[in-house]
C-alpha cells in the first residue's frame, strides 16, 4: 500500500470506529478468550505448584534460580532420620523465569496459570512490622493448592537446559 | 449501587464521599521501572482501566495514587519520596512486582533498594515479574473495595512512624560510606554527622 | 571500494600492528597507548566510521584495565577491536572526543566506572550515579553484594 | 550560530537582564517516554542550554552479569531494554555461540528470527503509538497498543511471558510453537495489515502531523553515521545499513531483507521509516514462516547450569526496532562470564543529539522530538 | 431575592449540563477509540471526589483567581438566553457577553501564574495567545451578523430565525457558520488548538499546581465555558429554540462537533494554531462579511 498524501478528510475516516463494537475485555467479567484453554496461555509461567510427595528435596532449583529466590526448608524427618527439605519460592526475587521447572528431576515442581497474588496493608501495624510482614507473607511453599490449573511444566525430561 | 447502604459505624455522608472516590482514581502518569509497560495496555482499548474512572493525570497535584512499578533506583527514590509529599490526601501507593518486596532481580545491585515499605508507605503490593493487566485491573479492583471500606489509609502511617520512614531516607539517600578507608571510617548505621555533608 | 579482511588485516601488519582473527568478520587489534590515536584516524580513514561504542574490562590479577574501541565499517563490513591496556593505578588515556563526538558520553560513563581518566575530555562529571563516593563500582574489587547487604539490607541465602 | 535563535534571544536577555530559568523535562513528565531527564535552560519557551539527568533506570546490568552463570543471565539480559527484549537475548547467546564456535540448528535460528520479528513489530507499534501520543493524538495510540497486545498474547503462547520471554537460551531456544500458533500468528499479521490502512489514515496522512514534525530534529546523511546513530534513525537519513544485512546472524541469511531508506533525515521522514518497517517485517515474518524447516530446536551443550566458555570474547550485533545492540562478552574459561558490555542504541540519539537538537528548539517539540528518534532510556543507563 | 434564586437555578442548570456533556464527550471518544470509556455520569464522580480532597495553595492570588474565573463565566452564562428567557431581566448584548468572557479566562490566567510553576506560566502566555488568535476570526462573523440583523442583542437575532431551518442562520451564512465552527474549537481548548493545557509539552499548563478544590473549580468553569459558547452558538446560528430541552438538545450538536473534530486531530504549536487561526477562518469570515455587505 503506498501513503497517500496529506489531506484533511482522511483522519476523519476514523469516525466509523464509532459504530463498531468496542475490543475491551472487561476483564473482571470476562476474561481472554484467545487460546485454547480461557484466560491465559496454556503454558503460562504463574505462581508456582509443587507435588509434594514426588518432590524429593534435592535442591537442583536452588542451585539454578538466577536471583537465589527458592530455599529449601526442612518440615520434618523421615524414618532413616534424615529431615525432609521442600522448596520455598520467594516471590520477592523470583522473576518467573521457569528456569527451576525445566531442571526439576522428579518433574514435581510446575508453574500454574494463576498469577493473583497481593498483600495489603494492614492498619494496626507500624511501619517497621508491615516490612516484615510483607517479606514473610511474600515467601510461599508450593504446593497442589494451584495444582488444578497446570500451565509452564517440563521438567528435566526435556532437557531443555541439559 | 448497593455499596451505598451506610454500614453502621461511617455516616452515610463519608460512604458517598468514599464512592466518589472509589469511582475516579486519577493515577500519576509516571513510569517509575520497567512494570510501567504494562500500563499502556491497561489504560488503552484492550483492557481499559478508564471504564472504572482511573485517568493518567500529569502532576503529583492532581494524582490520587502513585504506582510504583518495578525497581527503584536511588535517583527514582529521592524522586518518589518528594513526589509522595507532594501529593495532597489522600493518597495510597501501589507497588508493583518483586522488585519493591525483596529487592527481586536486582537484589544485589549497589544502586536499587530491596523493599519499598521501608521509605514510603505501601497500600498494596502485588506479585509479578511485571504484572499482567489482569493483575493491574486486580489490584486497582481491590484498592477501590478498600477505599469504599475506610480501609486504604496507609497515608496515615507516613505521619506516624515518619521518624522511621525519615530515618531510612537518610541513611541510603545521604552519601554512602566509602570502603577505600571503610576500615577505620565509622559505619553509617552510627548515625555520625561525620564529614560527609560537602 | 570494498576491501575484504585478508587485505585489511594486510594494511594494519603493515603499520607495525599484529592483529588477531577472531570471526569471520571480526578482528582484534592491540596497539599501546600513545599511538592510539593516529591509529584510530587511520581506520577511519580506510572507511571505518562507525564507533559502535568503547568499554573497558578490568583484568584485577594482571593489574591493567583494557580499553576495547569497537569500530564499524559500512563498506568492508569487518568490525575492528582495538585494545588499549594501561595500568590499573593511575589509568589515564587520551580521549578521542575530537574524533567522535558520542565518545564524550562513554568516556564519561567509563570514568564514572572504572575511574579511568581521559585526557582532553572537558567534562568527565558523573553521568549515571548521584552522589557516589566509593570506589568505581564496575572494578572488580567492588563487592555489589556486601554493598547492597549494608545499605540495603538485602537478605544473602547461599 | 551567530544568527541562531538561542543566541539572539541571549543577546536579548543580557541587554533586559531576563534571567535564563531552569525548567526539568523530567522523570515525572507525561512526554517524557520512560524515567529520564533533561535539565532545560531556557528563556521564555525557547531552550538555550541543556543538561541529560539520566540515571533514573541504572541497575548495574554489567556488574550482575559478571556474578550469574551463563545460562541465569539469560533470565536478567532481557530486562535491558523493555519495549524491545528480544534482541538482548538473542545477541547474548550469538555472543556466547561465537565464543563456543557453535552453530545452533536452522529451526531454532528461524524460531529466533520470528521472535525478533514479532517483538519488532510490537515495539514498532508502541513507538508509532508515543509519536502519537506526544502530539497529542491519543486514539492512534489507544489502537496501536490494543494491537500490540494481540502480539502479546502471541508470545504469551510461544513462550509462556508476555513481556519478558526469556525464550533463547546458549545453544537454541525453550521450547517450540504449539499447534495452532501458525494460524493464528497469520491471522494477527492480516489483522496488524489490515489496521494499517486505518493507521495511514489517522496518523500518516494527517496535515497536522506533517506540520507538526515537518523538519523537526533534522540529522543529515554524514551527521547520522558520524555520530553512531543506527537503525530506523540511521535508514531515515538515507544510510541503506541494516545489521541483518551487513552483519547476518540467526536466519538472516536465508531470509532476503529488503533495507528501506529514505532522504529526508527529520521527524516525519523518521515516522514514515517506522511505518514502512513495519509494513515490510509484516512481510518478513511471512516468508520466514514459509521456509522454516522441521527439526532440532536446541543443540546439546550438556549440563547448561555448569556451561565453561573457553577463554576468549566475542561481540555480537542485533538490529533491534530502536538501533544496533552489541553485546561485548569476555570469558576467562569459568563459569561465570568475566566481562558483559552492552551497546544500547538509544545513548546517540538521547544524550549527543539532545545537546544538537534542543538548544535551538522550543518547549513543545522536546516530546514529538524524543518519540521520533525512539529514545529508550533504559538503553541508556542499563 | 427572586432574581437571586434564578440566578442560583440557572448557574446550577449550565454546570449540570456542562458536566453532562462532558461525561458524554469522554464516552463518545472512547467508543472512537473502540474503547468502552468510562459511565456518562463520570464528571458529576470527579468533581465530588476533587472536592472531598486536601487541597494545597500557594498563595491568596491564587484562591482568588479561581473564584474569578469561575465567576466570570458564570456572569457570561446569566447574558446569554436560554430557549428565549433569562435569569434576570437585562439586555443580551453581543459585545458585552464577549467582553464578560475574556473575564473568566483572565482569571484562570492569574491564579496558575500565582502558582509560580514555569509550565503554568508558559501555559497561560500560551491561553492568552490562543485567545487573540480565535477572537479575530470570531468577531468579524459576528459583525457580519450584527450588520445584518440591525441588532447586537442576541436575543433579537434568535428571535429573527424563527420558522422553519431554512431561515435559520447557519443555512443562510453557511461559511459564516462554519468560521465560527472553526473559531468555536480553539475557544473551547478542544484538539487542534489545545496547546494551553498539553500534558505532553507542559505538563497540563495551567492547571499543574492545581489539586483537590482547585481543579474541582477549574472543572466547574471548564463546564460553564462548554455550556456558554454551546449556547452563543445555538442563539447565533441555530436559532435558539422554543424550549429548554431542544435548546440542549442543539447545544449536544455543536459540542457534538467538536468532539468529533477533537477526538482525530493532533494539537498545533501554539505559533501554526494563531498562524491557521488567522488565515484560514479569518479569510472565511472576511469573504463571508463581504457576501452580507453587498
Amino acid at each position: 500500500m503506498s501513503l497517500g498524501d496529506k489531506s484533511v478528510y482522511s483522519p476523519l475516516t476514523n469516525l466509523k470506529n464509532l459504530f463498531k463494537k468496542p475490543i475491551t475485555v472487561k476483564y473482571p467479567k470476562e476474561i481472554l478468550k484467545v487460546f485454547p484453554k480461557d484466560g491465559v496461555s496454556p503454558i503460562y509461567r504463574g505462581l508456582h505448584t509443587n507435588d509434594l510427595n514426588k518432590c524429593i528435596g534435592c535442591g537442583m532449583c536452588q542451585r539454578i534460580c538466577p536471583f537465589d529466590a527458592i530455599e529449601m526448608k526442612v518440615i520434618g524427618e523421615n524414618e532413616q532420620g534424615r529431615a525432609i527439605k521442600k522448596p520455598v519460592v520467594d516471590y520477592g526475587r523470583c522473576s518467573f523465569c521457569g528456569f527451576c521447572v525445566d531442571v526439576c528431576p522428579t518433574n514435581s515442581l510446575k508453574m500454574s496459570r494463576h498469577y493473583i497474588y497481593k498483600v495489603k496493608t494492614v492498619k494496626s501495624m507500624s511501619a517497621k512490622e508491615e516490612v516484615e510482614h510483607i517479606k514473610q507473607k511474600f515467601k510461599l511453599m508450593p504446593d497442589e493448592s494451584l495444582g488444578d490449573d497446570i500451565g509452564y511444566n517440563t521438567g528435566k525430561a526435556k532437557k531443555i537446559l541439559g | 449501587m448497593e455499596d451505598l447502604k451506610a454500614n453502621d459505624k461511617r455516616s452515610y455522608i463519608d460512604n458517598l464521599i468514599d464512592f466518589f472516590r472509589k469511582r475516579s482514581i486519577w493515577m500519576l502518569h509516571y513510569c517509575t521501572g520497567c512494570g510501567a509497560v504494562e500500563l499502556p495496555p491497561s489504560m488503552t482499548s484492550r483492557w481499559d482501566i478508564e471504564r472504572f474512572g482511573i485517568v493518567p493525570m500529569a502532576t503529583p497535584r492532581q494524582a490520587d495514587v502513585l504506582l510504583v512499578t518495578g525497581y527503584v533506583s536511588l535517583k527514582t527514590l529521592k524522586r518518589i519520596i518528594k513526589i509522595y509529599e507532594q501529593m495532597p490526601e489522600p493518597k495510597w501507593v501501589l507497588a508493583f512486582g518483586s522488585c519493591t518486596v525483596n529487592g527481586g532481580i536486582y537484589w544485589d545491585s549497589y544502586n536499587t533498594i530491596t523493599n519499598l515499605a521501608e521509605y514510603i508507605p505501601v497500600d498494596i503490593t502485588v506479585s509479578g515479574c511485571m504484572p499482567r493487566p489482569e493483575a493491574v485491573i486486580d489490584a486497582l479492583q481491590t484498592l477501590m473495595e478498600m477505599i469504599q471500606s475506610g480501609e486504604g489509609g496507609a497515608y496515615k502511617k507516613y505521619k506516624e512512624n515518619y521518624e522511621y520512614y525519615k530515618k531510612n531516607q537518610d541513611r541510603v539517600l545521604r552519601k554512602t560510606a566509602p570502603i577505600l578507608g571503610s576500615s577505620e571510617t565509622e559505619s553509617i548505621y552510627q548515625e555520625k554527622e561525620g564529614n560527609y555533608e560537602t | 571500494m570494498k576491501l575484504d579482511k585478508e587485505s585489511i588485516i594486510e594494511l594494519l601488519n603493515q603499520k607495525g600492528v599484529e592483529v588477531l582473527d577472531l570471526y569471520p568478520n571480526q578482528i582484534s587489534v592491540n596497539i599501546k597507548k600513545d599511538n592510539l590515536l593516529n591509529h584510530l584516524v587511520f581506520l577511519r580513514s580506510i572507511g571505518f566510521d562507525h564507533l559502535s561504542f568503547i568499554n573497558a574490562v578490568d583484568f584485577i590479577d594482571e593489574g591493567e584495565f583494557e580499553l576495547v574501541y569497537h569500530v564499524w565499517s559500512y563498506t568492508h563490513k569487518i568490525h575492528v577491536l582495538n585494545k588499549v591496556r594501561i595500568s590499573r593505578n593511575n589509568p589515564v588515556i587520551p580521549t578521542i572526543v575530537n574524533l567522535w563526538e558520542q565518545a564524550q558520553f562513554y568516556e564519561q560513563e567509563i570514568h564514572e566506572f572504572f575511574g579511568i581518566i581521559f585526557e582532553g575530555n572537558k567534562d568527565l562529571s558523573p553521568l549515571f550515579l548521584e552522589n557516589w563516593v566509593d570506589i568505581p563500582p564496575l572494578r572488580k574489587d567492588f563487592d555489589t553484594k556486601e554493598f547492597s547487604v549494608r545499605l540495603f539490607g538485602a537478605e544473602i541465602r547461599r | 550560530m551567530m544568527d541562531s535563535p538561542s543566541y539572539m534571544l541571549s543577546k536579548i536577555a543580557e541587554k533586559d537582564n531576563l534571567t535564563v530559568y531552569e525548567l526539568f523535562f523530567g522523570p515525572n513528565h507525561p512526554g517524557m517516554h520512560g524515567n529520564f531527564g533533561y535539565v532545560l535552560e531556557m528563556i521564555g519557551t525557547e531552550i538555550v542550554k541543556v543538561r541529560p539527568n539520566a540515571g533514573h533506570l541504572h541497575r548495574g546490568f554489567e556488574k550482575l552479569m559478571e556474578q550469574k552463570l551463563w545460562v541465569q543471565n539469560i533470565a536478567l539480559v532481557p530486562r535491558i531494554c523493555v519495549a524491545d527484549p528480544d534482541p538482548n537475548e538473542v545477541a547474548y547467546c550469538t555472543a556466547i555461540e561465537k565464543i563456543l564456535r557453535v552453530d545452533i540448528p536452522d529451526r531454532a535460528k528461524f524460531l529466533r528470527t520470528i521472535t525478533l520479528e514479532m517483538s519488532r513489530l510490537s515495539s514498532f507499534l508502541m513507538g508509532m503509538g508515543a509519536l502519537a501520543a506526544a502530539v497529542g493524538l491519543y486514539t492512534a495510540m489507544n489502537i496501536m497498543t490494543a494491537d500490540r497486545d494481540l502480539i502479546l498474547d502471541l508470545f504469551e503462547w510461544l513462550t509462556g511471558a508476555r513481556v519478558y520471554h526469556m525464550f533463547s537460551i546458549p545453544g537454541g531456544v525453550r521450547n517450540d510453537l504449539a499447534d495452532g500458533f501458525v494460524e493464528r500468528l497469520y491471522k494477527v499479521l492480516d489483522h496488524l495489515e489490515k489496521r494499517l490502512i486505518e493507521y495511514d489514515k489517522l496518523l500518516f496522512e494527517n496535515p497536522i502531523i506533517h506540520k507538526r514534525l515537518k523538519g523537526l530534529g533534522y540529522v543529515s546523511k554524514e551527521d547520522a553515521v558520524k555520530y553512531g546513530l543506527t537503525g530506523p534513525n540511521l535508514r531515515a537519513s538515507g544510510n541503506p545499513y541494516d545489521v541483518r544485512v551487513d552483519d547476518p546472524y540467526a536466519a538472516y541469511p536465508y531470509l532476503d531483507v529488503r533495507v528501506i531508506t529514505q532522504e529526508g533525515g527529520d521527524a516525519l521522514t523518521r515516522a514514515i521509516q517506522i511505518r514502512l518497517e513495519f509494513e515490510e517485517t509484516i512481510n518478513l515474518i511471512r516468508r520466514a514462516l514459509k521456509t522454516m524447516p522441521e527439526g532440532e530446536i536446541r543443540l546439546n551443550l550438556g549440563n547448561l547450569s555448569a556451561l565453561k566458555v573457553p577463554k576468549g570474547e566475542a561481540y555480537a550485533k542485533v538490529e533491534s526496532s530502536k538501533g544496533e545492540f552489541g553485546y561485548y562478552v569476555v570469558s576467562d574459561g569459568g563459569m561465570k562470564p568475566y566481562r558483559v558490555a552492552v551497546r544500547g542504541p538509544s545513548l546517540p540519539a538521547g544524550l549527543l543529539l539532545a545537546q544538537k537538537h534542543l538548544p535551538k528548539m522550543k518547549i513543545d517539540d522536546v516530546a514529538a522530538w524524543m518519540a521520533s528518534l525512539a529514545i529508550c532510556p533504559p538503553d541508556i543507563d542499563k | 431575592m427572586i432574581a437571586a434564586i434564578r440566578v442560583f437555578g440557572y448557574s446550577l442548570f449550565a454546570i449540570f449540563i456542562g458536566l453532562l456533556f462532558m461525561g458524554i464527550g469522554r464516552k463518545i471518544i472512547a467508543r472512537i477509540q473502540l474503547r468502552l470509556g468510562p459511565p456518562f455520569y463520570q464528571a458529576f464522580l470527579d468533581v465530588g471526589k476533587l472536592f472531598a480532597r486536601k487541597s494545597i495553595t500557594h498563595n491568596f492570588v491564587m484562591d482568588l483567581g479561581m473564584i474569578m474565573s469561575l465567576a466570570g463565566l458564570l456572569s457570561t452564562m446569566l447574558f446569554v438566553p436560554v430557549a428565549g428567557h433569562m435569569a434576570i431581566k437585562t439586555s443580551s448584548n453581543l459585545i458585552l457577553i464577549i467582553y464578560l468572557m475574556a473575564i473568566g479566562h483572565l482569571g484562570m490566567a492569574m491564579a496558575a501564574a500565582a502558582s509560580g510553576n514555569p509550565n503554568a506560566t508558559i501555559g497561560v502566555s500560551r491561553a492568552l495567545t490562543m485567545m487573540l488568535g480565535y477572537e479575530i476570526p470570531f468577531f468579524t462573523v459576528m459583525l457580519g451578523l450584527i450588520i445584518f440583523n440591525g441588532t447586537s442583542s442576541l436575543e433579537l437575532i434568535a428571535q429573527s430565525q424563527a420558522g422553519g431551518i431554512l431561515n435559520w442562520n447557519m443555512v443562510k451564512f453557511p461559511l459564516g457558520f462554519l468560521a465560527a465552527e472553526i473559531a468555536l474549537q480553539a475557544i473551547m481548548g478542544e484538539k487542534p488548538f489545545d496547546a494551553m493545557v498539553a500534558p505532553a509539552e507542559i505538563a497540563s499548563g495551567p492547571m499543574v499546581e492545581l489539586g483537590g478544590k482547585y481543579l474541582g473549580l477549574a472543572f466547574l468553569t471548564h463546564a460553564v465555558s462548554i455550556f456558554v459558547e454551546t449556547g452563543i452558538m445555538v442563539n447565533l446560528f441555530m436559532g435558539g429554540a422554543s424550549n429548554v430541552f431542544t435548546f440542549v438538545l442543539k447545544q449536544f450538536e455543536i459540542y457534538l462537533i467538536t468532539i468529533l473534530i477533537e477526538a482525530v486531530f493532533p494539537r498545533f504549536r501554539i505559533e501554526q494554531a494563531v498562524k491557521f487561526l488567522w488565515t484560514v477562518p479569518m479569510s472565511i469570515a472576511v469573504v463571508q462579511l463581504a457576501i452580507i455587505l453587498l
